[in-house]
């Protein structure tokens, strides 16, 4: 029931904050849900030992017992890992946003957004039931579209916003299938079930569809190559929300699934395999695309995709090798990449740009900035005794056997030491410059709209205290948490992992690999950023990138409705035979299964009744040839009539008199109808469209009276001829129905029509 | 030969349908001796009956099984029956209250809409109710002649005078199918009794299983024309458009409704042991392929859409599809009965979506006899938030994320395709639905995140209640169905006797 | 069978029978004294000159279709009453809605003008 | 069932079909006129043929031979009734459309599409 609480709170604070932005600043806004935040965090470890003591705990309440679904919470370790990261991050981005946001009202909207995100990302890693899992996951996606949007008319915001909610929607719809699958081959919804059911899932049938779906869901959500691009267009994001969703928690949501489902679907050839090498290929590209930004949040975004994927290829490892590391590394990322993009938005909110080009020398006036950002920079590079170092450790010590992982890992490592060094140098030191000109070389699809982060320039250009605070608070636990690993870190990332673990700053066993290799890596970084100078000025030319390709699905998707769109002719013929296209081939399958043995004989002509009866079918048959023989309407209408009363004939002979009867009548009526139909319809128009469809049966083709216009793909207007036309544009007013046949009559003889009407004889 | 009573035609249980064709005359009669100034009263009598009936028909679920049959077998007074009845009130309730607006800004006020609009609705509850092969064509025509009538309402203008001309040629030509394949069915069964047919074909008392193939086929073809399956679907993006949009918001579920509540009965309740391999049966794989071809064109093609209409034109071609695979998950024994009501709870949770969708795109559309497109979206949560919010709800709806009725609504039908075994068919489900994230969503993007002209429109209070209660009924599927899930998988489709 | 319309033959032929002989009789027993007034053919009081074929207002069709759409209704109504003892009150219950609605709909034909003559 | 009746009522079903592809649309129209009729015949090919006396509900009191199927017959007499409704709002919607459109050829109304 408490964990209920804890999924419900978020939301009840968002929804109170969001009524309560006009009477309360945004300062104190901040400072309310910080508290609600920081109530969360301190319940869920006090959660802890009891996690670590009892097991998960379950949590179930009814919700569609029909079908067996439940609401169920699933509280083990590596939620609580999740949760505290959730709350912990949440409730130091809530300060900050507190000082961040100006506008009262659009704070309060923020902050419901922010919580409504904060509740649903809660249920995910609580949750105990892959429905409501799938449910939360959603949810994450459509807050990120709704925060990534948020500064609004912006064409790169929209973009981001919509191409972000598409790929990790989209990706979560594939989940969701997968977790069907799953659900299915487990013959149970409950994650509890699932976890403990691993052997039989691992050997099942359908192992590979439904392992193969929901690996695409996390790639996606946690932004793995080739799915990473949304992440970095995602910057369009106000930076607290970019630190919380897109660098602290929303991304790693694909990780927590990852590593949440591994004692159930982990260690096969298939997952290790698809784990590592999509995981190292993202860490490998991310470290490398990092360095060409020159956007403060592009950097930290692809530092971010660099770093997932070193999560992403440990959970990949055999054998559970890969999971105190990663464990380590998600507290790792997230305390200092969510320092660092606090700073950068603190960065952007006092000298109104983020473009590194523009900054330098800020250090002096910001001092205490500074010190953050090379606190956090430190962890990020990895130097001890910071968790970013103990992190980078326990991932080079867990991929020591694999030549080619230790490659990748160390060249990613040592660009992400240059990263690091670009943030804090280029920005901090050096000389002071203000707009620098930029650069030719930069690519124009790597543009990003710089400097319009913040929402009123001309307010605190000073730093507020409390916007220092956040990020401080971060960078300082890297450090505290870096060095006291014993009684902090490791009771924590054993209860995630589900066994006992010891952590240490250096190994015990003095100098290792993994130890040289981590020197090697930063002082690489270190050189690979004193010649920055030199590759800066290189353009790396990109083959296909991800938008690219993003973009030219849409643009394949969309062709393919044009062809598609050009069988749409609006031409009722046309439709009409394609529905009789299709008719023959549904038949076509029933038709080998027709066996009718044909009486013999076949035709019986042996009573008075039945000789009549052939008489009336030929008849019939022959009357209604000729209605579509003649040209002349009221011809073929009459020989209409002459098949119908054929037919009425054969009813009479059934003997079926009533029937008979009734469409004895019901012919004279349709004659008659046609008959006034014709009468009404204007002579001279029939006339002409006739002409028109003999003349062309002839020609072969004749010139449209109007063509459609198209403004533009995909616009369909009336032609405007048609459009426009008044009621009474001809010779027939809108009549009433008792008035119109005598008065259309009238009018037509009134134009001198009637002598031609009077030699036919009758309206044809 | 036993003579029928009063009491065998056990007309009490018929009342939704047959009450509500009977409301509509008193509507119609009633509303000749209207004077301009009282036109309000059409609406009030229409709410007024669609109301009664509704709360009439939640007494009709479960009822004894001497009380299921009514016109000795022709109507069928089933748990379906009473799920389709409902969804159709649900239908008419909104189509009514969207309208009466709409019809007076448009000056096409007349007193037919409304009782036009109740017939219709019945001819979709008979269709589920149909017990008899005679009784699904009269609904059938029931339901489809008013709608035709109903898109040409707008006269004089060119495009729902078009747009009725060609569903009625294309309609006319279809239900002709759907009658020679009930002649086909009469001939190779001998019997036009859904029940009876069952229990011949069971127990291969049939002429002819070509004859049979042949007349499930040419039935298909009718029913697939008004749920608008692919490559029955071409006259929807056409009339949709041409259509006055209140109609077209009905018509968008009431025929589809129709449909599939037809389809089901047919096809599980006589034709469910036509033959085929296996345990399936024949038709499980002709349904399944129409069923990935209307997802595939319906969402590919809605791309290219600029006007919102079409747009939903194309997106109810997509959302058939879905349905339908829902139908072609019937075809497997052991999941009927879930199949049955996920399709059931499906056609709930679009109608609701869909229809709110449309009354906001009536709310929007100018004066001015021109279509809403994409962009009169731009900037509608700033100039009118609540129906942006609304809209939204909508649009997260239909492409299937949460916390919305459409979620759970697929959520089941993907659940029957993948329990009967047809992975595939859920895949391209899921597929198609990233596909139509893409066209939804661009409406919410064009509404919270581009700047629109500004200009607040006046309010229409109706209009509003519709589109509330619709964004009600689309959260609360989505996060608490219990009561409806009760309710549909209550539906359960089986011949009688045997 | 066929053979049970025999006295619809018979009607036929009789009928058929009796207007040739009428015709016949009356041209030989009946005085024949033509003048031009007389050898007019007769249009029940109509001016027959004009031209020969003349188009009948539209009206007069609608009218007809009118009287017929009831006509059909009045078919439908033969059979039950052939049966309605038998069938009793379902049968009164049957037609008397059909009848509503008939009548319903006549009522929305005369609102709606359709009896108007002009 | 009779087959030649069966296949004359095919033949029939597919003038009507060519009937009503024809752009002209008074004649395809009548083609849906056409479709109906044969749909009639096909019940009667398919079901009533087997009676020799009309259907009454009490067979004491009918001549001789076996009754009709008057479920058949019901049908046809639906059938009718309905197919004559169609026909007539039809031909209504075509005399609407001419004097709107100035035209009765199909290919011209094609304004709605995509």
């Amino acid at each position: 029931m408490d964990f209920a609480l804890v999924v419900a709170i978020p939301f009840v604070l968002g929804i109170s904050v969001y009524f309560l932005r006009d009477r309360l600043r945004p300062v104190q806004q901040g400072l309310l849900l910080t508290a609600g935040m920081a109530l969360l965090f301190v319940f869920l470890l006090a959660q802890l030992p009891r996690v670590t003591e009892q097991g998960a705990l379950e949590f179930v309440a009814p919700w569609m017992p029909q079908i067996g679904l439940t609401f169920a919470l699933y509280v083990d370790g590596l939620g609580l890992l999740f949760g505290l990261l959730v709350t912990g991050i949440g409730s130091a981005v809530m300060l900050y946003t507190g000082c961040y946001m100006d506008d009262a009202r659009q704070a309060g909207r923020f902050f419901a957004l922010m919580l409504a995100f904060t509740g649903s990302m809660l249920a995910v890693v609580l949750a105990g039931n892959v429905v409501v899992l799938f449910i939360a996951w959603e949810l994450t996606s459509v807050m990120s579209f709704l925060l990534i949007g948020f500064k609004g008319a912006d064409d790169e915001a929209r973009k981001g916003a919509l191409q972000s909610l598409m790929i990790t929607g989209g990706g979560g719809l594939a989940l969701f299938v997968g977790l069907l699958l799953l659900g299915n081959a487990a013959g149970t919804m409950q994650l509890g079930e699932i976890l403990s059911n691993g052997e039989a899932l691992r050997q099942h049938p359908w192992y590979g569809a439904f392992t193969g779906l929901i690996l695409l869901g996390c790639f996606s959500k946690s932004a793995q190559f080739p799915l990473h691009f949304w992440l970095p267009q995602a910057m369009n994001a106000p930076t607290p929300a970019s630190a919380f969703l897109h660098s602290a928690t929303m991304v790693k949501a694909g990780v927590y699934l990852l590593a949440r489902l591994y004692p159930a679907l982990g260690d096969t050839a298939l997952w290790n395999a698809a784990l590592s090498t999509v995981g190292l290929a993202t860490m490998l590209v991310g470290a490398v695309l990092a360095l060409r930004q020159r956007d403060l949040k592009g950097i930290l975004a692809y530092t971010t995709i660099s770093q997932l994927g070193a999560l992403v290829a440990l959970i990949g490892q055999p054998e559970s090798a890969g999971l105190k590391a990663a464990a380590v590394g998600i507290v790792a990322h997230a305390l200092y990449k969510g320092a660092l993009f606090l700073i950068a938005g603190a960065v952007d909110h006092t000298t109104g740009t983020r473009n590194i080009n523009e900054l330098g020398g800020i250090g002096r006036q910001m001092r205490g900035l500074a010190a953050a950002t090379a606190i956090a920079g430190l962890s990020m590079a990895g130097v001890p005794p910071l968790l970013g170092f103990v992190a980078k450790e326990t991932l080079l010590e867990t991929v020591i056997q694999q030549p080619l992982a230790l490659a990748v890992v160390t060249v990613s490592a040592a660009l992400t030491v240059t990263a690091a060094l670009r943030l804090f140098w280029d920005v901090f030191m050096g000389a002071p410059r203000t707009r620098l000109p930029q650069p030719e070389h930069v690519p124009h699809d790597r543009h990003h709209p710089f400097g319009d982060d913040a929402f009123d320039y001309s307010c605190c250009h000073d730093l507020p205290p409390l916007m220092l605070a956040s990020p401080g608070t971060l960078a300082t636990l890297s450090v505290i948490a870096g060095v006291a690993l014993a009684p902090l870190m490791a009771p924590l990332v054993s209860a995630a992992i589900g066994k006992q673990v010891s952590l240490y700053l250096f190994p015990p066993s003095g100098v290792n690999l993994a130890l040289v290799l981590s020197g090697v890596a930063l002082a690489l970084g270190i050189g690979v950023f004193a010649v920055r100078r030199v590759w800066l000025k290189w353009s790396i030319p990109v083959p296909v990138s991800g938008v690219q390709v993003y973009d030219g699905t849409i643009r394949a998707v969309e062709s393919v409705g044009d062809v598609l769109l050009k069988m749409q002719s609006g031409r009722i013929r046309y439709y009409l035979a394609v529905i009789l296209f299709s008719v023959l081939v549904l038949l076509a399958t029933a038709v080998p299964n027709i066996r009718i043995d044909l009486p013999t004989p076949a035709v019986q002509l042996t009573t008075a009744a039945h000789v009549l009866e052939a008489i009336l079918l030929v008849l019939a048959l022959a009357a209604t040839l000729a209605s579509i023989l003649f040209e002349r309407h009221l011809v073929a209408a009459l020989a209409l009539g002459i098949a119908g009363y054929a037919i009425g004939g054969m009813f009479l002979l059934e003997p079926a008199p009533d029937v008979a009867l009734v469409q004895f009548l019901v012919e004279t009526l349709a004659t008659v109808l046609i008959i006034i139909i014709l009468a009404r319809t204007s002579q001279d128009e029939r006339r002409r469209a006739m002409a028109r469809l003999w003349g062309q049966t002839r020609r072969g083709s004749g010139a449209r009276p109007c063509r459609v216009h198209r403004h533009g793909r995909g616009s369909r207007h009336l032609c405007p001829r048609r459009r426009e036309q008044p009621a009474h544009t001809g010779r027939y007013r809108r009549m009433a129905p008792g008035e119109c046949a005598s008065a259309g009559w009238r009018q037509r003889r009134g134009r001198g029509d009637s002598h031609r009407l009077s030699r036919h004889g009758h309206p044809d | 030969m036993e003579l029928p009573t009063l009491q065998d035609l056990n007309l009490a249980v018929t009342l939704p349908s047959m009450g509500l064709a009977l409301w509509a005359c008193v509507v119609l009669a009633v509303g000749l001796f209207l004077p301009e100034r009282r036109r309000h009263w059409n609406l009030v009598l229409s709410l007024g009956g669609i109301v009664a009936l509704f709360l009439y028909n939640l007494t009709l679920f479960d009822l004894p099984a001497d009380r299921q049959s009514a016109f000795l077998g022709m109507y069928r007074a089933d748990n379906f029956t009473a799920f389709v009845n409902l969804i159709a009130l649900v239908t008419a309730f909104f189509g009514v209250l969207m309208a009466y607006e709409y019809l007076k800004r448009t000056h096409i006020d007349r007193g037919e809409y409304y009782p036009l609009l109740l017939i219709s609705t019945s001819g979709a509850m008979l269709m589920g109710a149909s017990g008899d092969l005679a009784v699904l064509f009269v609904a059938l025509e029931l339901l489809s002649i008013p709608l035709y009538i109903m898109s040409g309402l707008r006269r004089p203008n060119a495009a729902s005078e078009e747009s009725a001309l060609k569903y009625f040629l294309l309609g006319a030509f279809s239900s002709a199918f759907l009658v020679y394949g009930v002649a086909l069915v009469y001939g190779a069964a001998g019997s036009t009794d859904l029940s009876e047919i069952f229990h011949r074909v069971n127990a291969g008392l049939i002429l002819d299983q070509g004859l049979l193939l042949a007349g499930a086929g040419l039935m298909l073809v009718g029913l697939g024309f008004k749920v608008a399956a692919v490559p029955f679907h071409m006259w929807t993006p056409d009339v949709y458009q041409g259509a006055p949009t209140a109609v077209t918001g009905y018509m968008s579920v009431g025929a589809k409704l129709g449909g599939f509540a037809g389809l089901l009965r047919v096809f599980i309740v006589a034709l469910p042991a036509v033959s085929g391999a296996g345990d399936a049966t024949g038709w499980q794989d002709t349904i399944a392929l129409i069923a990935a071809l209307t997802m595939i064109l319906g969402n590919v093609v809605a791309i290219a859409q600029r006007d919102v209409k079409r747009m939903l034109g194309y997106s109810s071609i997509a959302h058939a599809g879905y349905i339908l695979m829902g139908a072609a998950a019937a075809g497997s024994p052991d999941v009927r009965d879930f199949a049955v009501s996920a399709s059931l709870f499906y056609l709930l949770a679009y109608a609701f979506t869909n229809l709110g969708a449309f009354a906001v795109t009536v709310a929007i559309e100018k004066d001015d006899a021109t279509n809403p497109q994409l962009d009169d979206f731009n900037g509608l949560s700033k100039t009118r938030p609540v129906l942006a919010l609304a809209m939204a709800l909508f649009m997260l709806s239909l492409t299937g994320i949460p916390p919305t009725a459409g979620v759970v609504g697929k959520f089941f039908l993907f659940q029957a395709a993948v329990n009967a075994g047809m992975v595939w068919l859920a895949l391209i489900g899921v597929i198609t639905s990233v596909v139509s994230a893409f066209y939804y969503l661009r409406i919410v993007v064009n509404m919270y995140l581009r700047e629109g002209p500004g200009e607040a429109q006046a309010q229409r209070s109706f209009l509003g209640v519709a589109v509330g209660l619709a964004a009600v009924g689309t959260f609360v599927l989505g996060v608490a169905p219990v009561l409806f899930l009760d309710l549909a998988q209550r539906a359960v489709l089986v011949a009688l006797g045997g | 069978m066929i053979e049970i319309y025999l006295p619809i033959v018979v009607l036929l032929v009789i009928s058929v029978a009796l207007s040739v002989v009428i015709l016949f009789f009356s041209r030989i027993f009946g005085p024949f004294r033509p003048n031009r007034r007389k050898l007019t053919p007769y249009e029940s009081g109509m001016t027959p000159i004009g031209p020969a074929q003349r188009r009948i207002p539209v009206k007069f069709y609608l009218v007809a279709v009118l009287f017929i759409i009831f006509d059909i209704e009045v078919i439908f109504i033969l059979p039950w009453a052939v049966v309605f003892r038998d069938l009793g009150a379902v049968a009164l219950v049957g037609m008397a809605v059909f009848i509503v609605i008939l009548l319903i709909a006549f009522i929305y034909e005369w609102k709606k003008g359709a009896m108007v003559w002009e | 069932m009779n087959v030649l009746f069966a296949l004359a009522t095919g033949v029939m079903f597919g003038m009507g079909v060519f009937q009503l592809l024809r752009r002209d649309l008074i004649k395809a129209a009548m083609g849906f006129y056409i479709l109906f009729a044969a749909i009639n015949l096909l019940f009667l090919a398919v079901g009533a043929y087997d009676g020799t006396a009309p259907a009454y509900v009490d067979a004491s009191n009918q001549p001789d031979g076996q009754p009709s199927d008057p479920l058949v017959q019901a049908l046809i007499l639906t059938a009718i009734v309905i197919s004559f409704g169609s026909y007539a709002l039809l031909l209504g919607f075509i005399a609407a459309s001419s004097r709107r459109f100035k035209t009765v050829d199909s290919n011209e109304l094609d304004h709605l599409k995509g």
